[in-house]
């Protein structure tokens, strides 16, 4: 038998972590959560996470970054807004989860293969470039990205929608790019943290 | 300006006292209290100034009282805490140096500076603007006479639950007259439905039902039961108070409580939801709430008694058994209508209970939509050996459940519905969870946020209950349904929380659900406060004075709060507060006289022009017009002092003791003139 | 008293049975809030004279703000409602008299809203910032020797034509 | 909309042109930066949202529609940032300057639903029911992000409206505790099982409920609850029950064609149409 310490240290946290993001606009009622569990309680997906809403959210609040940002509980979260309306405490659990998920891409320290915050970057990209998404590209891009096996088991799917005019090869774009690619700009002038290039994301796995 | 006031002042130079006021850290931590003695001691008029620790402490009040006597000090002001808490305290420090207590004025540095200020420069700042405000104030102040008023020595207890029958009990045996509103037509509220107490498991009723039969035959207390109180005038010592009297449509006097007539009914059976069994079971429209009720008198139910047509009018369509079998005693009488009566009393005492949060409103919990499930004080019912089931726990569709999950803060600690935590709820689960397993053997389930036991031998019971083998399980259930996933939750309804303490999302399938609800302020609480003239919490329970040291009084002198309408609390802390009140409403109406403040207002003769403007404006109508002299006079002792004659009189010729112009004018130019 | 950066001057009139008991609330509960205020007690909003509004913007006040029981809850019945009607006329006059309608504010405040004596002083305070110092005393004084002005030069011509008809 | 959920556009189109609502498609619109961009930055998401909102108050329309549930969320969350949030304000405010855009927040984001609902009248649509689906017993399927966290139009906890027009359309609606369950759309192509067995799980009680059909409000919901019947019998059990837009079941109501409703679209075929009744064509 494997005996692992749990035991934490102060050393752990990384201190200022939980103040950051609660500092961030939607994020500030995570300081008044009671550790009462409704969300975890209501949240369909919760029985496949490894950290509950509600312990992620005690994570966050006590500093402990990397076990926030390297769970899976935060790519489990379907977004479907159930927490965030049954917490008791009116915290915006959704809005935390997403406010995790941007740290954990920015940081690069998601788990390794996993598919969601691949579907997260081809997408994000592809709205970048061309202001619309083509879903049979997204999910083409994402399964050689991550899986290229599975890839092969989609296949009947993407036949069946083919046949019933559900799904298109041709690219869908804005006309007005530049318009896009101006907003864009001052957003990113504001953020001065860009994502990783891809090759430094490979090199961080 | 100066002069006018000394003339008025018969020309006695202003010798002023200051003192500043530490209150510990509480003062002192946020101004500096030395610098602002400095600064006003060398502004015109002051002779002393001084800072100290506690003002309001007995060495604090004779320092005042040894200064004026040696300085010569003719008016005293001191920067201390909120005029409302001690004003008066050192107004009499003020008296008791020789002077007339109306030549000081405080100053609120505390509740308007100190506490409400993290900048030690600014709220000193702000310190020194409001000292010489009332150092300019307090020149211009006049000696007044306090007039007294006597005391009309009867209370008015309003409701007739635990807290209202312990305050008129208390009250009627120390000798007193107590007249008891109550609006349904038995007292006893909502103590009389539970079935045990915790923690002592003594039988609610066997505890309530004495006392409560005490209260109906007392000669010092009048009991007016399916009565309400429409309206509220006077003021402290003197209120008269209209109670309306509902028919019930059965003469109190007449009736002797056989229920003879209950039998006769032309209703074989009891077949409309009896309120006080919480429409579990069923009553007949002449009815009596339970078998103990006080007055032990019927009543009969307009809405659905066949005498009745459907606007509430006597059909006399009905055979009328009900008057065959009460006979000779004559006591139905269904000519009765709607009475209001005017009394007058000294004190009233508001005891208006709670209600419990409509657990509809949680609809993820399905009350309302699964049969299995219940509120709390629907099982309080159906355990108790009178309720409708005779004591056994059967489920709506006739079951005996096996599983019974019970959820905790249903409408408390929660911001959607009530954000406060209503107190009673995890000892009374507790309860329920012993008497639910001592009566169907049942796996019983607790699901908690935080477990709240802290009282007298309460956690002694949370401890019983552990050894008893209920299981605590601490999260806040997510949803209750009955879709099935597993063949064991089949036919059950399932409760899906997370287990916060072993970490994992459970579902648990049970037979029963309970609904811990909360307790929140009675729907009409706001029509109440304002009958009696009381505030509000933002969470619409009666305010009292001061949280701490003013518990049971309201800001209105001689109304006094008790029980659950001033916050949720339990059994015991309802009788103490309700002894508390009834002591608070003795002490007034024993003293025998209030003295009133003396801000009336009254009109200057010669500068009154008549133009009657004033006159529409009093609601109290105590300006009058004399013809004779063509000019208003107010009659002081109708006037209540708010003043909103003196703000619009076109020629300035009203005055408002404690707030003439002068002062305040001089008021506006102390706060602005230091910068 | 080293040099200070300008903060704006905000004189509150507060009722005693409401407000001035909201206010003391904030106390108790130790909310924050801005220390530019200065709160004067009437017993009832009714009391306030027109003169008081008046007298603070002329002594240097650089804004009014009057608190009273809500609707309906006066404790002298409806001298709240008076204050209203007097509100509303006294805000038009001070528009005329150029003073911004943000500088004068009524507000209902129940003993129970400490919170929201924080919450109005607050906004009031920003606002008041926002819109700089009000100076009315000065602007008063150069008023009145406008005024002055204006009289000595109708004087100065009815003399001349005084002088001339003579 | 040109993708997987074409259907939904031609029957919304189809249903209103049927009733008279005037729609016009917002100039060069660009993604609305839903769930998944959200997760890389949240206000670019904004940025993007504020786009089409500022395009379609140039337009000069009184209304924006938005009949995806996500975009809905999406366009009424930025909203209320731009409301709330000082900070994302200047930035998107910035960046729309920046394009030559501007937005003043007067454009409401209201969903079909709540425009059928509460504009046009569930008279109005009762009025154009030729074909009424009697006896059809509807399972209303809401999911998550219409009334959730925004509830504008209808409770979060129990909406009622799909209800009330199913009801209007002539149709049973049974009871369906799942009737807001997240249905797991955005997992389901990345994380088969546990975006599986949420639809897994609504499908199977939307039949222990006695439903017939599901209806449902959104693209996403409709593709996931409609694609994967294979998978899930693979997984778990066989469980088949057609999934229509909302829009579909009324059309059929209304008497419109299955071609032009893109009934044909549809994985899961509804095999129980509602008959045509002359009478009630006639008047």
């Amino acid at each position: 038998m494997d005996l692992q310490r749990t035991i934490k240290y102060e050393s752990d946290r990384v201190k200022g972590f939980g103040r950051e993001v609660m500092s961030v606009p939607g994020c500030e009622q995570l300081q008044s959560c009671i550790q009462c569990g409704t969300c975890s309680g209501v949240c369909p997906l919760s029985i496949y996470m490894d950290y509950s809403p509600r312990q992620l959210m005690a994570l966050t609040r006590a500093d402990f970054k990397h076990e926030a940002l390297r769970s899976v509980t935060i790519w489990l979260c379907a977004s479907c807004y159930d927490c965030t309306v049954e917490c008791p405490r009116q915290i915006r659990i959704t809005d935390i989860m997403y406010e995790l998920k941007q740290r954990a891409i920015k940081e690069g320290i998601y788990p390794k293969r996993f598919p969601v915050p691949v579907l997260a970057r081809t997408f994000y990209s592809m709205v970048h470039s061309r202001g619309r998404v083509t879903e049979s590209w997204v999910v083409v891009k994402m399964l050689l990205k991550s899986n290229p096996l599975a890839a092969l088991g989609m296949w009947k799917l993407g036949l069946k929608l083919l046949t019933r005019g559900r799904f298109s090869f041709k690219m869908e774009g804005i006309r007005q790019r530049d318009q896009l690619a101006k907003m864009m700009a001052v957003a990113n002038e504001v953020d001065s943290e860009h994502l990783p290039p891809q090759e430094e994301l490979k090199k961080a796995h | 300006m100066e002069n006018v006031s000394q003339k008025k002042n018969g020309g006695e130079q202003p010798r002023i006292g200051f003192y500043i006021c530490h209150c510990g850290h509480n003062i002192a931590s946020m101004v500096d209290c030395a610098d602002v003695a400095k600064y006003v001691a060398q502004l015109p008029g002051v002779v002393l100034s001084k800072d100290y620790k506690y003002m309001c402490s007995d060495p604090g009040q004779e320092m005042i009282a040894k200064d004026i006597k040696e300085h010569g000090l003719n008016r005293v002001v001191v920067a201390s805490c909120s005029p409302l808490l001690h004003e008066h305290t050192f107004r009499n420090a003020t008296e008791k140096g020789g002077l007339n207590p109306f030549y000081f004025q405080m100053v609120n540095v505390r509740e308007h500076d100190s506490w409400v200020h993290t900048n030690r420069e600014d709220a000193t700042h702000k310190a020194k603007a409001l000292a010489r405000a009332a150092i300019n104030r307090v020149a211009h102040h006049k000696p007044l006479e306090t007039k007294k008023v006597p005391i009309h020595p009867d209370v008015l207890v309003v409701g007739g639950g635990i807290a209202g029958i312990h305050a008129a009990m208390t009250l009627a045996n120390a000798g007193k007259k107590v007249i008891l509103v109550e609006r349904e037509p038995t007292i006893g509220g909502h103590m009389a439905k539970f079935d045990k107490t915790f923690p002592t498991l003594d039988c609610a009723a066997c505890i309530l039902t004495p006392k409560m039969s005490e209260v109906g035959s007392h000669p010092n207390i009048r009991l007016m039961t399916y009565s309400e109180v429409v309206k509220v005038d006077g003021y402290v010592g003197n209120y008269q108070v209209t109670i309306k009297r509902k028919p019930r449509y059965v003469d109190e006097e007449l009736c002797i409580g056989c229920q003879e007539c209950i039998p006769a009914c032309v209703f074989k059976e009891p077949k409309f939801a009896d309120e006080f069994n919480e429409g579990l079971g069923k009553r007949k429209p002449i009815y009596i709430p339970f078998p103990q009720a006080t007055p032990q008198v019927v009543t009969i139910d307009p809405k659905v008694c066949l005498n009745f047509n459907k606007k509430g009018e006597v059909s006399n369509k009905c055979k009328k058994t009900c008057v065959e079998a009460c006979g000779d005693k004559n006591a139905i009488d269904f000519t009765q209508t709607e009475k209001f009566e005017e009394i007058k009393v000294g004190a009233i005492i508001v005891a208006t209970g709670f209600k419990t949060f409509d657990a509809r409103r949680i609809t993820q919990y399905g009350y309302g939509i699964y049969p299995g499930v219940y509120t709390s004080l629907e099982v309080e019912r159906l355990v108790n050996a009178a309720g409708p089931t005779g004591g056994h726990v059967v489920l709506r569709d006739g079951r005996k459940p096996e599983s019974i999950g019970i959820i905790h803060c249903v409408g408390s600690r929660d911001e959607k519905t009530n954000r406060w935590c209503s107190r009673v709820c995890c000892m009374y689960s507790l309860k329920l969870a012993h008497l639910l397993k001592e009566h169907t053997g049942a796996e019983v389930y607790n699901f908690y946020i935080d477990m709240r036991t802290p009282g007298k031998n309460y956690d002694e019971f949370y401890g019983k209950l552990l050894e008893e083998g209920v299981h605590f399980i601490r999260g806040r259930v997510g949803e209750v349904t009955d879709w099935a996933f597993t063949k064991e939750e089949e036919g059950k309804l399932v409760i899906r929380v997370e287990d916060t303490l072993a970490g994992y999302v459970r579902r648990i399938p049970v037979d029963m659900v309970v609904l811990s609800v909360g307790l929140e302020p009675q729907p009409d609480a706001q029509d109440v406060r304002r009958l009696f003239g009381m505030s509000c919490g933002g969470e619409g329970f009666f305010l009292e004075r001061h949280p701490k040291l003013a518990p049971v009084n309201t800001f209105t002198d001689g109304i006094y709060l008790a029980g659950c309408c001033q916050g949720p609390k339990d059994i015991p802390d309802t009788v103490a507060q309700a002894g508390a009140a009834a002591a608070e409403a003795m002490q007034l109406i024993d003293r025998g006289y209030i003295e009133q403040e003396p801000n009336t207002a009254f009109i200057l003769q010669d500068e009154c022009c008549g133009c009657k403007s004033c006159i529409p404006l009093c609601p109290y109508t105590a300006i009058v017009f004399d013809e004779s002299t063509q000019k208003a006079i107010i009659n002081e002792a109708l006037c209540k002092g708010c003043g909103t004659c003196v703000g619009s009189c076109p020629s300035g010729s009203i005055v408002q003791n404690l707030f003439e112009d002068d002062q305040i004018f001089s008021e506006i130019e102390g706060v602005l003139s230091y910068d | 008293m080293t040099e200070k950066k300008w903060t704006p001057r905000l004189v509150a009139f507060f009722c005693n049975w409401c407000t001035y008991t909201a206010a003391d609330l904030a106390g108790v509960s130790r909310l924050k809030y801005a220390s530019n205020v200065r709160i004067i007690r009437v017993m009832c909003s009714g009391r306030i004279d027109p003169q008081f509004v008046l007298e603070a913007f002329a002594k240097g006040a650089d804004g009014v703000l009057i608190g009273g029981c809500h609707p309906n809850d006066c404790h002298y019945v409806e001298g709240n409602y008076k204050m209203l009607r007097r509100y509303r006329l006294l805000k038009r006059m001070l528009a005329d008299m150029g003073i911004e309608p943000d500088r004068f504010r009524l507000e209902w405040i129940s003993a129970a809203e400490g919170e929201k004596v924080k919450r109005v002083v607050d906004e009031m305070v920003q606002k008041l910032t926002a819109l700089g110092p009000l100076a009315w005393d000065k602007k008063l004084e150069d008023w009145d020797r406008e005024v002055k002005a204006l009289e000595e030069h109708v004087q100065a011509q009815q003399t001349t034509k005084e002088v001339a008809n003579a | 909309m040109k993708g997987t959920g074409r259907a939904y556009e031609e029957s919304l189109l189809a249903v209103m042109r049927a009733l008279g609502v005037e729609l016009e498609e917002v100039e060069d619109w660009n993604c609305c930066g839903a769930t998944a961009y959200m997760a890389v930055d949240e206000v670019k998401a904004c940025i993007l949202a504020s786009r089409n909102l500022a395009i379609a108050e140039k337009m000069n329309n009184k209304v924006m529609m938005a009949p995806c549930s996500s975009c809905y969320l999406i366009l009424n969350k930025t909203k209320h940032y731009l409301h709330d949030s000082p900070q994302v304000n200047s930035v998107v405010n910035r960046a729309l300057k920046n394009a030559g855009l501007s937005y003043s927040g007067n454009v409401p984001v209201r969903h079909p639903l709540d425009i059928l609902i509460n504009d046009v009248g569930l008279d109005a649509i009762k009025k154009q029911v030729k074909r009424p689906l009697k006896g059809l017993k509807v399972a209303t399927y809401y999911g998550c992000q219409i009334v959730r966290p925004y509830a504008t139009f209808d409770r979060a906890d129990n909406p009622t409206t799909m209800d009330r027009l199913m009801e209007a359309l002539g149709a049973t609606v049974v009871r369906f505790p799942l009737k807001t369950r997240c249905c797991g759309a955005s997992l389901t192509g990345t994380l088969p099982e546990p975006g599986l067995l949420c639809s897994y799980i609504i499908l199977k009680e939307a039949i222990r409920c006695g439903a017939e059909v599901i209806s449902t409000v959104c693209p996403l919901c409709q593709f996931n609850l409609d694609g994967y019947h294979d998978k899930i019998a693979a997984k778990w059990e066989h469980v088949e029950i057609p999934t229509l837009y909302f829009t579909q079941l009324m059309g059929l109501a209304f008497g419109l064609s299955e071609r032009e409703l893109g009934l044909h679209r549809n994985f899961v075929p509804m095999k129980k149409l509602p008959e045509a009744q002359p009478e009630l064509a006639v008047r």
